[in-house]
């Protein structure tokens, strides 16, 4: 029983990291449909982030609560950087902004090799999550909590954002069509901008997030790139709920498929669980139709 | 069951036979990942190895000869390991080649230079059951590793221990010792998990292994799954007083990353910690950090890839000629004032005597001997002088 | 599409249907093989989305030389009629045409019993050119050593088709690049080298000049006579000149069936559709 | 324009006689110079590049073509070189014998999915018949569900990260990490012997050629058109009565097959084959070739996928880790500036053949 | 309020729209006729900003926008309804209506009302993801959101195509009215020539790209305009 609980924890935890990573993707893939493989790295700049302002404030305490916000605006200005370059001229050929990503990615992967060194780094969490708070046999680590309540406060600000206000909607209309959007007098440009600002800076968060349970690399976001994309996917594109309830489902399976088995067998269990899923439903859980040919 | 390593004959058209030593340098080549996920670990061995090479050529080279290095980038791809060893010897020509990490870049390896005769020098700790005439095992084996940390463990009366480790074959070959030793040594095994090499996840294995109560962890796990263990370790409140661990893989420069306060009391087993206290030591450390910074540390596969360049010159001089088989045939005995003691190369398996070192790590993330082994320990790959080793190899 | 230096004439050759000459003949003309009397048979055709019900127990019957107009408000259901008789979307019921139940088949097996459709928005290859979209639509039955062959020359129907829909001179052409207009009678041509004997035509001649309905309802006429033909079209003047029987449709349901004169005359037609005013239409 | 002008149009079109060119030109240069210029080792080289070169052909035709934008071809390419490497093992372990690695890491029993492979004949029919299969069903399954672009790409990414893992974890019977290697004999002739690494690169060559040919036809045959009409517009050839699952699976399998039989000589050529060159990260690597050389041209992936690994491997020996700087930036501007890939700045100057050849996907489908 | 002179544009390397003097006086209707492929959407987008002009200029009363992107345009008072029935398929109706009130606060709440009043079929739908709409509906709401950007000139792509009669009636009826109250110019591409060249000022024809006729609308210029486009 305790430990069905604690691996049920364990579950909800990974998936909220999951969550996390792939949230900004559930904006930027799922919203404006670009594959963006540097999604990883951009993790990895706010996990850097984390460190530098640990660096800088040297309270551990303060620091965590600095770099959250910092890490949001440096992956953000990553992201708005590659959209101002590269993706604004992509939009209409999706697929390859994967491509020009990866490029995006091997570089600044040998960038941050080259200005923070080979080996890995770390960021000390403050001492107020340091340890487990104890609720019977379970012991639920503070840091997990924290990241879960991280996940939490984006998601809901996120699909606030998206559902409820005018950036919300200017974001979907510039994804479903950009010419009608123009000229229905939205900006694309600016619109576009903001929204790959926001999901890379989600990104960046997560990244920050993540210092709290490894170790900072350059290739920190290359071990979640897969996975966040096959959450947002599973999830069906362009939709907050699917991602969140794909990340959760994710989190889970590994989890309890871990327990019964190994960690290598459960991640290609939860690779054929998910080919299977999208079998049953091909356009992932959550989707809005539409009825043109395409 | 000695691994059956006769490549054929070597040929002619290609091998070692293009090395030149008629001017006064010759060339040697360091094969590590600069680039990839292995960049972590290996760039920090390639320093090392530029510090001994630039100490060797400040006092007069070896037989006279300055050293001049061709560097390639294994790129952290077996394949790749394999290709730029090709290169390396076939078209630069170089004597020897120093480099190597991971079992896999190793294996790649190990048939070019057996069937190119030429000399690899890999510098890591390994799951032994391996002997190549062309290559040279600066790093310990299991009997100087993994053997002595068990019976470190089994005299402080460890009766029972949870194995968890990366999946792939150095863990798997470990564990597979280490259950063995158990069973003869009447220590229950009460679980063994494997992460993927990467994993980053660790709550279900720490649940596995907080249930499972064990009298202590022995880690196998390779890279950064270490600092996601520990970290995952210490926070669900576990440390060295509940359940120590012991660990194969980490060294001084993997603790700033997983963060002091995560393994602080923690237990490894090496051969060579940068709190040794010996004069050759104290000069290595000054010269590293003098050549990198005063932040760096040194750990034991840079220490052991040091002393790899050294052996390989103290081999060329007793044998007074580059030529593969001139060395080969000189290897047997030759020693070098390491930094960790006196080593020693066995002409037999290729591989050095080294003494085994347990340590605790401390406040300051620097490891410090906990115990020794009595003097170097003779290296047995096979572990054939290990009665509970049998049917193992 | 060849080389075209920044000054020329945009490829707008402006179609010059020929729906008279010697290719409708050889396209359309009387085949005699064809003397079976094909008809289509719904009944009690429903379709629902979620709670919706889009299209509730129609019966309609529609035989070979008798072109029906199927009319009613927009979000009558008519498209989604069509849809579901194509397998686009799933019904119940029941839609028979040559003693084949169609609906539960998939959409290219629909396809191969020789029922055709256009999309009530132009949907061509529009990275193939003109000629490669007709041949491909021609194409649904080559087997695999045709299909594996470079296609040598132009077959005849298609050939036909290009001239019947006067797209001749744009043959080379990429479709992504032809206008509205142009893009539908590309449909048509695609429709008529598929070889239908069932065709479903959802609002042909939307953006059509007035000249070009005319060519267009001809050529609706001749095929008619061969084949069963349903087309939808909002354009009350092109469909007094052309249908031979209508049928009405009003949520969902069928409202009211006749000729011309009936469903324009019809109280309850005039009321959701035709508007007040209908008889003075602006084209009249 | 009738039929017949049309023909004498193909037949004399700068196209074909182009193309005929090109491929006598390409022979010449793969058969007779190659060798006389390269050392022994550079040869050995080019003949890894070339088995590369056979996955981008694959992908041309399955990505430039048909639109799908597969990240796994590692699986079939690790099909293809793991059966071929299982082949090679068994061998030079003599009849009965066991695999070095098996005694040392597993129970020392060859697994019975092994013993196949100790025959020379069935490791060959395997080799194309495996990964056809597999590429077969699991192409069959997922495209008439009608999962397709982004979809299609990131599913095909999630089965190279399991078929990597899978391959990690059965440490006893592939590997593990280790991968197989150390492969004495490919058919009974001496690996080590010049001569036969020789024979290997002139086979390489020769296949690759066939692939390109074979390609070639599919590109213009009617078969060929219908990819685009699919890539384009799914649904509406549906209504034509085609069934698009079957022609994307079609694709789908021959690019699987192109990609196991390079990966099959990829491993006497190379002699190793580990799970680090059948991941998401080799997979992607693969796109990478087709992309700058121009995924919807016949010799673009060819050329481009050659060139890369050229540059990868001569750069990376001048500037040691300073080639993924060099590798990113040529992909960034070549994928971002010149969609069409570098082919397309030759066409750029000769368009007047373009009707053979539709233009590149730039209207992908979006993942709505 | 809109003056186009000597615009040429077309799409990469070919040519489509050549050398078009238009001009839509404050309050006035002009319409364009021509046959499919003439170039008549092609000079639409170009006025909306969605193609680049290649010469020639684009006056919007006092404003040059010939550089303007098609946003600021629109802010500036110009709404467009495209052909084909557009609109943003997964956002639903009522958001389509909402994604351009937005930037006109109240006043954007109150427009909608409007134009809802105008389409009242569209009432039950809002809801409705507008991709599932049919045609008709589409287009119904494509021409509300044009009206509820509260323009100053009305760009119109062949609104009525796949509306049902009565409807048409009414939208015909809607801009007439909208122009009588206020100072609406409107700018009419339409098969229909009827409707279309007798609220005309000016009617033009196009043939290949190039204006081949123009001349003053009005109820007794139909039978011309017939003419002008049977040549
Ligand atoms: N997939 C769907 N989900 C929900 N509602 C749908 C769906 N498809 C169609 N509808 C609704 O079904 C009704 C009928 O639509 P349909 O397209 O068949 O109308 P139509 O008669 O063709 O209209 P029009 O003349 O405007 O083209 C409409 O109210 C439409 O909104
Ligand atoms: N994206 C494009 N690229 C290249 N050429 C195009 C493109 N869109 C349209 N054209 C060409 O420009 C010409 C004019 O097209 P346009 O759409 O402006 O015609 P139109 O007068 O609006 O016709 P319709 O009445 O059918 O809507 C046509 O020949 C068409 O082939
Ligand atoms: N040899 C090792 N540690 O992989
Ligand atoms: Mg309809
Ligand atoms: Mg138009």
């Amino acid at each position: 029983m305790d430990i069905l609980l604690s691996q049920l924890f364990a579950g909800l935890s990974l998936g909220s990291v999951l969550l996390l990573a792939a949230l900004g993707l559930a904006l930027t893939f799922g919203q404006m449909g670009v594959i963006n493989m540097a999604h990883g790295e951009f993790m990895m700049a706010g996990a850097y982030t984390a460190f530098v302002v640990q660096g800088v404030i040297g309270s551990a305490g303060i620091s965590l609560l600095v770099a959250l916000p910092l890490g949001f605006v440096v992956g953000g200005l990553l992201g708005l950087l590659l959209e101002a370059t590269l993706i604004h001229r992509m939009y209409h050929r999706p697929l390859d902004t994967l491509l020009v990503t990866w490029g995006v990615a091997l570089v600044l992967q040998q960038v941050a090799r080259d200005v923070f060194g080979a080996p890995n780094v770390d960021v000390t969490a403050p001492e107020w999550l340091s340890g487990a708070v104890t609720i019977g046999d379970v012991t639920l680590p503070k840091t997990r909590l924290f990241i879960l309540t991280v996940a939490i406060v984006c998601v809901a600000t996120l699909s606030i954002a998206l559902k409820a206000t005018p950036l919300g909607r200017r974001i979907r209309a510039v994804v479903q069509n950009r010419d009608l959007a123009e000229t229905s007098g939205v900006s694309s440009r600016g619109t576009d901008r903001l929204t790959f600002f926001i999901g890379s800076g989600l990104a960046g968060i997560a990244g920050v997030a993540l210092t709290l349970l490894g170790s900072i690399g350059p290739t920190l976001g290359t071990s979640y790139i897969v996975d966040a994309f096959l959450v947002v996917v599973a999830g069906g594109i362009g939709q907050i709920k699917g991602t969140v309830i794909a990340a959760t489902a994710l989190g889970l399976m590994q989890a309890f498929f871990e327990y019964s088995t190994t960690a290598s067998v459960a991640k290609v269990l939860v690779f054929v669980v998910i080919v299977a899923f999208l079998q049953v439903r091909p356009q992932g859980l959550v989707t809005v139709r539409t009825r043109s040919l395409v | 069951a000695q691994v059956d390593t006769a490549g054929g004959e070597p040929s002619e058209a290609t091998g070692a036979g293009c090395v030149d030593t008629s001017g006064d340098t010759v060339k040697i080549g360091f094969l590590n990942s600069l680039s990839g996920t292995m960049a972590i670990s290996e760039q920090t061995v390639h320093d090392s190895l530029q510090l001994a090479a630039s100490e060797i050529n400040a006092d007069g080279g070896v037989l006279g000869k300055e050293l001049e290095i061709v560097t390639e980038d294994g790129q952290s791809e077996p394949t790749v390991f394999a290709e730029k060893a090709t290169k390396l010897i076939t078209s630069d020509c170089v004597a020897a080649v120093f480099g190597g990490w991971t079992s896999a870049s190793r294996k790649a390896m190990l048939p070019v230079f057996e069937s190119q005769d030429s000399l690899l020098f890999y510098p890591v700790q390994y799951e032994g059951l391996e002997s190549s005439p062309n290559i040279f095992y600066t790093g310990a084996t299991t009997n100087q590793q993994i053997v002595p940390g068990l019976d470190y463990l089994a005299e402080q009366g460890v009766e029972s221990l949870f194995l968890v480790g990366s999946d792939y074959v150095f863990p798997r070959t470990a564990n597979k010792i280490i259950n063995a030793y158990a069973e003869a040594h009447g220590i229950e095994v009460l679980g063994e998990e494997y992460a993927p090499l990467g994993h980053t996840d660790f709550s279900t294995i720490v649940n596995k292994v907080r249930s499972a109560d064990a009298d202590a962890v022995f880690n196998t796990l390779n890279g950064d799954s270490n600092v996601a263990f520990f970290k995952e370790y210490s926070n669900a409140g576990l440390g060295p007083d509940d359940m120590p661990v012991l660990s194969v893989s980490i060294a001084e420069e993997e603790i700033g990353g997983i963060g002091v306060e995560n393994v602080e009391g923690q237990l490894t087993a090496w051969n060579y910690y940068q709190t040794v206290d010996t004069p050759e030591n104290a000069a290595f450390v000054e010269a590293f950090q003098a050549e990198y910074g005063a932040d760096r540390v040194t750990s034991d596969p840079m220490e052991a890839a040091y002393d790899s360049l050294y052996l390989w010159k103290g081999m060329v001089e007793k044998a007074e000629s580059f030529d593969v088989a001139d060395v080969q045939e000189a290897a047997d005995g030759v020693s070098f004032d390491a930094p960790e003691g006196t080593v020693t190369v066995n002409g037999d398996n290729h591989h050095i005597a080294k003494t085994a070192l347990i340590g605790r790590i401390g406040d300051d993330g620097l490891i410090y001997t906990e115990w020794s082994s009595d003097g170097p320990i003779e290296p047995d790959p096979f572990l054939e002088g290990y009665d509970w080793a049998e049917g193992l190899s | 599409m060849t080389d075209l230096p920044t000054t020329t004439e945009p490829a707008a050759i402006e179609p010059e249907p020929d729906t008279t000459g010697p290719a409708a003949e050889a396209l359309l003309g009387t085949d005699t093989s064809r003397f079976r009397h094909d008809y289509l048979e719904v009944r009690g055709l429903r379709v629902t989305f979620g709670g919706f019900v889009a299209v509730r127990d129609v019966d309609l019957t529609v035989t070979q030389g008798d072109l029906r107009f199927l009319i009613g408000p927009n979000g009558a259901g008519k498209t989604t009629l069509i849809d579901a008789i194509t397998g686009l979307v799933g019904a119940t019921g029941s839609a028979r045409f040559g003693g084949t139940e169609l609906l539960g088949r998939g959409t290219h097996r629909i396809a191969r019993d020789g029922v055709g459709r256009t999309f009530q928005t132009a949907s061509v290859f529009e990275e193939l050119t003109v000629l490669q979209n007709l041949d491909i639509a021609a194409g649904a039955r080559r087997g695999p050593s045709t299909l594996l062959r470079r296609r040598r020359g132009t077959p005849e129907a298609v050939e036909q088709a290009l001239e019947l829909v006067g797209l001749g001179a744009l043959r080379d052409t990429t479709a992504g690049v032809l206008a509205h207009g142009q893009k539908q009678w590309l449909e048509i041509g695609m429709l008529l080298v598929q070889d239908a004997h069932l065709m479903l035509l959802d609002e042909p001649v939307a953006g059509m000049t007035q000249a070009e309905r005319e060519a267009t309802g001809e050529l609706l006429r001749r095929i008619g006579s061969q084949r069963v033909v349903v087309v939808v079209e909002h354009d009350m003047e092109f469909l007094r000149s052309y249908a031979d029987s209508v049928t009405v449709m009003h949520q969902g349901r069928v409202l009211a069936e006749g000729t011309v004169a009936e469903v324009q005359n019809d109280p309850a037609v005039v009321e959701v559709y035709l508007g007040a005013t209908h008889t003075d239409d602006e084209e009249a | 324009m009738t039929g017949m002008t049309d023909r004498l149009h193909t037949l004399l079109a700068p196209g074909r006689t182009r193309a005929l060119a090109g491929f006598a030109l390409a022979a010449v240069l793969l058969f007779a110079v190659a060798p006389v210029l390269l050392s022994p080792f550079r040869l050995s080289l080019l003949a890894k590049f070339l088995c590369l070169a056979m996955v981008a052909v694959g992908i041309g035709l399955a990505w430039g073509r048909g639109g799908l934008l597969t990240l796994g071809q590692g699986v079939y390419f690790g099909l293809g070189a793991y059966l071929m490497a299982m082949h090679l093992k068994l061998a030079d372990a003599g009849p009965g014998g066991v695999p070095d690695f098996m005694s040392l890491y597993g129970t020392g029993e060859v697994p019975w999915w092994w013993e196949p492979m100790r025959s020379p004949a069935a490791t060959v029919l395997l080799i194309v018949l495996v990964p056809a299969a597999l590429a077969g069903l699991l192409g069959w399954a997922v495209f008439t569900r009608r999962v397709r672009g982004a979809y299609f790409a990131i599913l095909s990414q999630a089965l190279a990260a399991a078929f990597a893992i899978l391959l990690i974890g059965q440490q006893q019977t592939t590997g593990g990490t280790n991968g197989l290697n150390g492969f004495r004999a490919f058919f009974g002739y001496d690996l080590t012997d010049p001569v036969n690494q020789r024979m290997l690169y002139l086979i390489a060559a020769g296949v690759l050629l066939l692939m390109v040919l074979v390609a070639r036809q599919l590109m213009v045959s009617r078969f060929g058109e219908l990819l685009v009409a699919v890539r384009d517009a799914e649904d509406r050839v549906r209504f034509l009565g085609y069934n698009p699952a079957a022609v994307k699976t079609v694709a789908y399998v021959v690019a699987a097959v192109m990609a196991a039989v390079g990966g099959a000589l990829f491993v006497p050529i190379v002699g190793i084959i580990s799970p680090a060159d059948v991941g998401v990260v080799p997979s992607i690597g693969f796109l990478v070739g087709v992309a700058i050389g121009g995924r919807a041209t016949l010799l673009g992936p060819v050329l481009g996928s050659i060139a890369v690994s050229w540059a990868q491997t001569s750069i990376s020996e001048q500037f040691p880790s300073g080639w993924i700087y060099f590798q990113g930036a040529l992909f960034i501007v070549v994928i971002a500036f010149l969609p069409g890939g570098l082919a397309s700045l030759v066409r750029r100057r000769r368009r007047r053949d373009s009707a053979a050849s539709p233009p590149a996907p730039e209207l992908e489908e979006r993942p709505a | 309020m809109l003056e186009l002179t000597g615009v040429s544009t077309g799409y990469g390397r070919t040519a489509v729209v050549h050398d078009v003097d238009l001009t839509v006086p404050d309050g006035a209707l002009t319409a364009v006729l021509g046959h499919n492929g003439a170039g008549k959407t092609t000079l639409l987008r170009a006025v909306l900003g969605l193609l680049p002009v290649r010469s020639g200029t684009v006056l919007l009363g006092d404003d040059d926008v010939t550089r303007w992107p098609p946003h600021r345009r629109v802010r500036r008072g110009v709404a467009y309804v495209p052909q084909g029935q557009q609109s943003f398929g997964q956002l639903t109706a009522r958001e389509n209506l909402q994604v351009v009130a937005d930037a006109y606060g109240a006043e954007g709440r109150r427009r909608t009302a409007e134009a809802l009043d105008l389409f009242p079929a569209l009432g039950p739908l809002l809801g409705r993801p507008a991709g599932l709409l049919s045609g008709g509906q589409r287009q119904q709401l494509a021409i509300a959101r044009a009206l509820v950007t509260g323009p100053r000139l009305l760009v119109l792509d062949e609104p009525t195509e796949g509306i049902q009669p009565n409807v048409v009636q009414e939208i015909y009826a809607a801009v007439t009215a909208l122009r009588s109250d206020g100072d609406l110019s409107v700018l009419l591409v339409e098969q229909h020539i009827g409707y279309a060249v007798q609220h005309a000022a000016e009617y033009l024809v196009m043939t290949s790209g190039r204006i081949t006729h123009r001349a003053p609308g009005g109820a007794t210029a139909v039978a011309e305009a017939r003419e002008a486009m049977a040549l």
